[in-house]
């Protein structure tokens, strides 16, 4: 396949365009997707403001029409669970809920209506759609615009999460989880929309459920996801001047979970630092701690440990934010406080 | 009134009459403890899921409330594997793992009772969205309480199948209550239908214990919607015979307004109404009156008779389509 | 001080009325609280249907009145969301989110609000609110109405979560969450509501972030919640003729966390089940197990174990919710395949 | 009109002005990239809240949006902290841990900015419940915008008011625009105050870029509020100079909608009205006009000199009163 430079963004939104161009049934909605578009000065082609709040789905009402790219009030209750009702009667809707944050407003519709209409009705329904939301800190964009709250949704069954950490991942994630016929929710880290990478110009897809080891090594396992991927790994550049060679285990899906490659890379060895920018309690963080101390306990050599923000709202100011998030290093002295 | 052929009338009156046995058995099946769970019934209100549903097909789709027997009824499901999910068999409706609240036939239409009160708004919302997409001429029926009226789902469903001229009909079941709290305490409107202004879509009040109104009222809605003219709001005015939920020993109910319900009783005017007129006969609503008799019996005997589910087999399937 | 023995509602309705009538900024709100008071017939003493849907809030409207006893209508975000805005104004309302399955209708004002404002405003805001809620499974009350979601709740900062296990506990901690200063989610189950234990007749407090050894043993510590806590009182107990001895240690407050008892319990004993009868990803239980293993790991001589639900949704059918929900069975089972 | 008085007329342009001024200078400064984060600008809605909180005083609250500064400064906070804030300086108004969308003085009154859209409806029905329950005469004003008039908390928090009687008076600002999204798309209702109906209560709807349109209205319903009288929807009709947020290119206004925009100024307007009837002198005028200019160059001094916050100190305090 044929490959060139893309962002983070671009790949999301040709993951979009492509599975929108081969059925006919994915549609697109959420707030100012198209963005301005039903204005009359705004017809016609090209003729769009927006495209997302940060223009993520910037051209897709260009190509597909008013139709099929819809923008929606700000009812995000009513369109996710319009998703949900298209979802188990004929389309393949994919929702744009803005950011996270904005879950408290319509999670009813995700997680007693999307994730549990199949088991509730003894698996006469598929709701096949998606929730593409934003995520994450750095931003500078304070509490309520801030939060990773993925942790929440994977603690939900009948739902799937899905984290990607490069334009590469994102668009082959993205046209699994539109081809997928559960709910799947795709989180989008906003500081990774500009990152740049290599991807293929044809469709693919990359399964869900299957971690990607984003770097080898033998001495400790980090496991992580999102943009802490790359704090990762760059900490572990940093470290391989000691000799010190760290294993980058980058989740992509939460849930369902590739527990295999976890353990596989924990038994080999033998440390585990889990790195993820959101709260710490009840999280994903403390979800891969407890599936390694349960299932290699017998291989562990240090204490598995957790890098995550503090038990605290993200902060507004760019001192307090940056000094709220993991850092490289922050990172680092971990892995050297457990060798 | 004068257009509904006598098919149609034998059909009302039998799901009519088939949604009261179904619901004054499930009464006693409750009392004697056959049943767990929380069960509300629809004794009162079948006037409303009847007249309306009279307009639908098969490939119509509804979407129901916690009182959703009736609904399933009136839009064609089979009521013995109803029993069978009520008691928690394997051959229910919904293999025993939904139960009264979840109880649902997609096939039919029915896209679930629902445990949260006004869930279904945006999910007709969906419904609609779909038909308008693909081109069909599909209508859905959203029903909902008087209690509902007040969820922010309600209102935003509204709101977006007006500007996107969804073919959805939104009807409120206004039985007075929500558990015990009175619709004057907890709704400000003077009427529920008031607030089609607010989302300008028509709106209407009508007697729900008065199926040819409520007919009526729904043929003109549905027809608008089936043609892509948009959402309208129908409210239905009636009661519920029965408590919230059985257990519920109606305090808030005086003998009074008992009466007065009594005196209102759905099935008994349309009886009144059909013979009077000439429409159907004695003996047709008595062979009716029989032929449901026998249903609900068989459904109770379909339920006692079933097997449990086996947890071993089917605890944690159905909760995705895949999950590796 | 006196005790007599009352209902597990009982003793919740008992610390409500105790705590409004020493305080008169405390009111009630919630769906049926009071329960048909605003019908003509229904004025004067005694006069009252409901007192919540399950008759935990009985006769409060009595005694205090129909302007401290508010029902309110199915506007959970709205009067969820006016708690917060009365807390943070003067009153310190007790909101009944009559289910904790309604969450996804109203959260945005409990984790984006109620739990943020304080912090968001530099400190220059207090909050003082407790939220009312039922959980748990056995009721027959399927997917929408039996969740135990509280690992949600405990994942966000800015806000409290407990969950009594006995009556004197449910009393004493209920009186301490009206008491603070900060927003407490009152964590009730609803299966327990029955259970008649000893409770004192005055007012008492319960601090909240301090565990409840339940039962002591050298062999092997249970941390557990809510009922689970008397299926593993019971699963000692019959241990106990093996000469197996548990503790069985009650959380009671998820956040903040006991670690300290949780800590010196498995530092004791070296062995750890959790269990809980919620889902299992991201949860109190990987929390407990991440928490035992990150600050015991030397003394862990098992892997830490978890004995919850399947991640799937609640089933309705009582063969299934009781195969569904951890017996006494499987944690007898799991207990000794540890030792 | 008549009786306003010197003094607030006098406050009303300073208010306006000082708004004006700081929105302005926030916009330079974003562009230059010394403010972080998302920064909603008030510039053209000044009309509004001015004349609203014309009526209050500082013990009345108000809840607001992701565009606060407008309303934090009618209010009565103080322009040097609020800067600081906007910078996230230890010196601002939330110790530099809220931002612009978080901006709050609960000292005067102001509820604080909001991220989310339609979350103050039900906090000021909260605020609103406090002076009802404790017998004060406090009133709350809840401001939103249009988009958030879709929003099911909006719904909700009307809903909840009306029932309740509660002092809370909702003023939509219809200033044309959710984002990028018209409000005649995302909107039903003909005019947003056709929806104060739904709930029983009167409604109007305002040129809000008339002070004097705004003031006589909410004057009004902030006297039926604090007579017990119950809630009140005004929507105000007007438009914002910037974009969503600095940033946007605003290709969806056309060169045309900014010229209409422009020749409808509300402080010109104020200006010319003034100044015609001899109510204000140009003195007068401009004594203001040089005030509220160094009052912001004061803040913009203050914010700069300002020490950041401490992490180490200050990270994770204020999350809660107490956590042992
Ligand atoms: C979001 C939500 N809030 C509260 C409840 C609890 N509840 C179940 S039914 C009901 C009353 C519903 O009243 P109404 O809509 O009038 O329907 P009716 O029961 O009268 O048919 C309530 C409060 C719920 N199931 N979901
Ligand atoms: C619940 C929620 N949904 C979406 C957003 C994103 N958002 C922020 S402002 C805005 C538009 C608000 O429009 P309006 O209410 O008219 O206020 P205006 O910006 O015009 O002042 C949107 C969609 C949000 N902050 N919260
Ligand atoms: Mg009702
Ligand atoms: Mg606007």
């Amino acid at each position: 396949m044929a490959t060139r430079t893309l962002t983070f963004s671009g790949a999301i939104n040709e993951a979009m365009r492509l599975e929108m161009r081969r059925d006919p049934t994915v549609i697109l909605m959420g707030e100012d997707v198209a963005g301005g578009a039903t204005l009359p000065h705004m017809e016609g082609e090209g003729k769009e403001a927006w495209g997302g709040v940060l223009g993520v789905t910037k051209d897709l009402v260009t190509e597909f029409g008013r139709d099929r790219v819809l923008d929606t009030p700000i009812s995000e209750s009513s369109f996710i669970g319009a998703a949900v009702g298209a979802a188990s009667t004929g389309l393949r809707p994919i929702a744009e809920l803005m950011f996270v944050d904005f879950f408290g407003v319509c999670f009813d519709q995700v997680f007693n209506q999307g994730a549990k209409l199949r088991y509730m009705f003894g698996g006469k329904a598929q709701v096949p759609m998606v929730i593409r939301t934003m995520i994450g800190g750095g931003f500078r964009a304070a509490a309520q615009h801030s939060q990773s709250l993925y942790s929440i949704f994977t603690h939900i069954p009948g739902i799937k999460s899905v984290v990607p950490s490069t334009p590469y991942d994102a668009k082959g994630l993205l046209s699994a989880a539109i081809q997928d016929n559960d709910p799947v929710i795709f989180f989008e880290h906003k500081v990774l929309y500009g990152m740049e990478g290599e991807v293929p110009e044809d469709n693919y897809v990359i399964p869900l459920g299957v971690a990607d080891v984003k770097r080898e090594g033998n001495d400790l396992t980090i496991v992580t996801l999102g943009r802490m991927v790359h704090f990762s790994l760059e900490a572990a550049e940093k470290l391989t001047g000691d000799g010190v060679e760290v294993e980058v285990v980058d989740l992509r899906s939460l849930s369902p979970l590739d527990e295999e490659t976890i353990l596989a890379s924990v038994r080999k060895t033998h440390r585990l630092i889990v790195v993820d920018e959101a709260n710490p309690r009840c999280s994903i963080a403390t979800d891969i701690v407890a599936l390694a101390a349960g299932q290699a306990f017998d291989y562990l050599d240090a204490p598995p440990t957790m890098v995550t923000a503090p038990h605290a709202p993200v902060p507004f100011s760019p001192v307090l934010e940056d000094a709220y998030l993991p850092s490289v290093d922050t990172i680092v002295a971990t892995v050297q406080s457990l060798l | 009134m004068a257009e509904i052929n006598k098919e149609k009338l034998l059909w009302a009156y039998e799901r009519m009459k088939l949604i009261r046995t179904f619901e004054d058995r499930v009464a006693g099946l409750f009392a004697e403890g056959k049943l767990p769970g929380f069960v509300h019934l629809y004794a009162g209100e079948e006037a409303i899921g009847v007249g309306v549903i009279s307009h639908l097909t098969d490939k119509d789709y509804i979407t129901s409330t916690h009182r959703g027997h009736g609904h399933c009824i009136a839009k064609g499901v089979d009521v013995s594997p109803m029993m069978a999910e009520l008691y928690g068999k394997a051959t229910g409706a919904c293999k025993g793992k939904g139960g009264s609240m979840h109880i649902a036939d997609v096939d039919k239409g029915m896209l679930g009772a629902n445990g949260i009160v006004g869930a279904g708004g945006p999910l007709a919302c969906g419904s609609g969205l779909m038909a308008k997409t693909l081109g069909t001429d599909q209508v859905t029926v959203c029903f909902f309480g008087d209690g509902a009226a007040e969820q922010g789902t309600m209102h935003e469903a509204m709101n977006l199948a007006s500007i996107w001229k969804l073919p959805v009909v939104f009807v409120c079941e206004n039985n007075g209550y929500a558990e015990t709290t009175p619709w004057g305490y907890h709704c400000a409107a003077k009427d529920i239908s008031d607030r089609a202004v607010a989302y300008d879509m028509p709106g209407a009040t009508v007697d729900g214990t008065d199926f040819f109104a409520v007919y009526e009222a729904a043929e003109v809605a549905i027809e608008r919607a089936r043609k892509g003219e948009g959402p309208s709001l129908i409210e239905c005015r009636g009661f519920r015979y029965y408590g919230h939920f059985e257990g519920d020993a109606m305090l808030y109910f005086t003998e009074e307004e008992k009466a007065r319900n009594r005196a209102r009783d759905p099935i008994e005017s349309f009886k009144k109404r059909v013979l009077e007129r000439g429409l159907l006969s004695e003996e047709e609503i008595a062979g009716i009156d029989a032929k449901t008799a026998k249903m609900v019996e068989e459904a109770v005997e379909f339920a006692e008779e079933s097997p449990w589910p086996v947890p071993e087999d089917v605890l944690t399937t159905d909760v995705y389509v895949s999950y590796p």
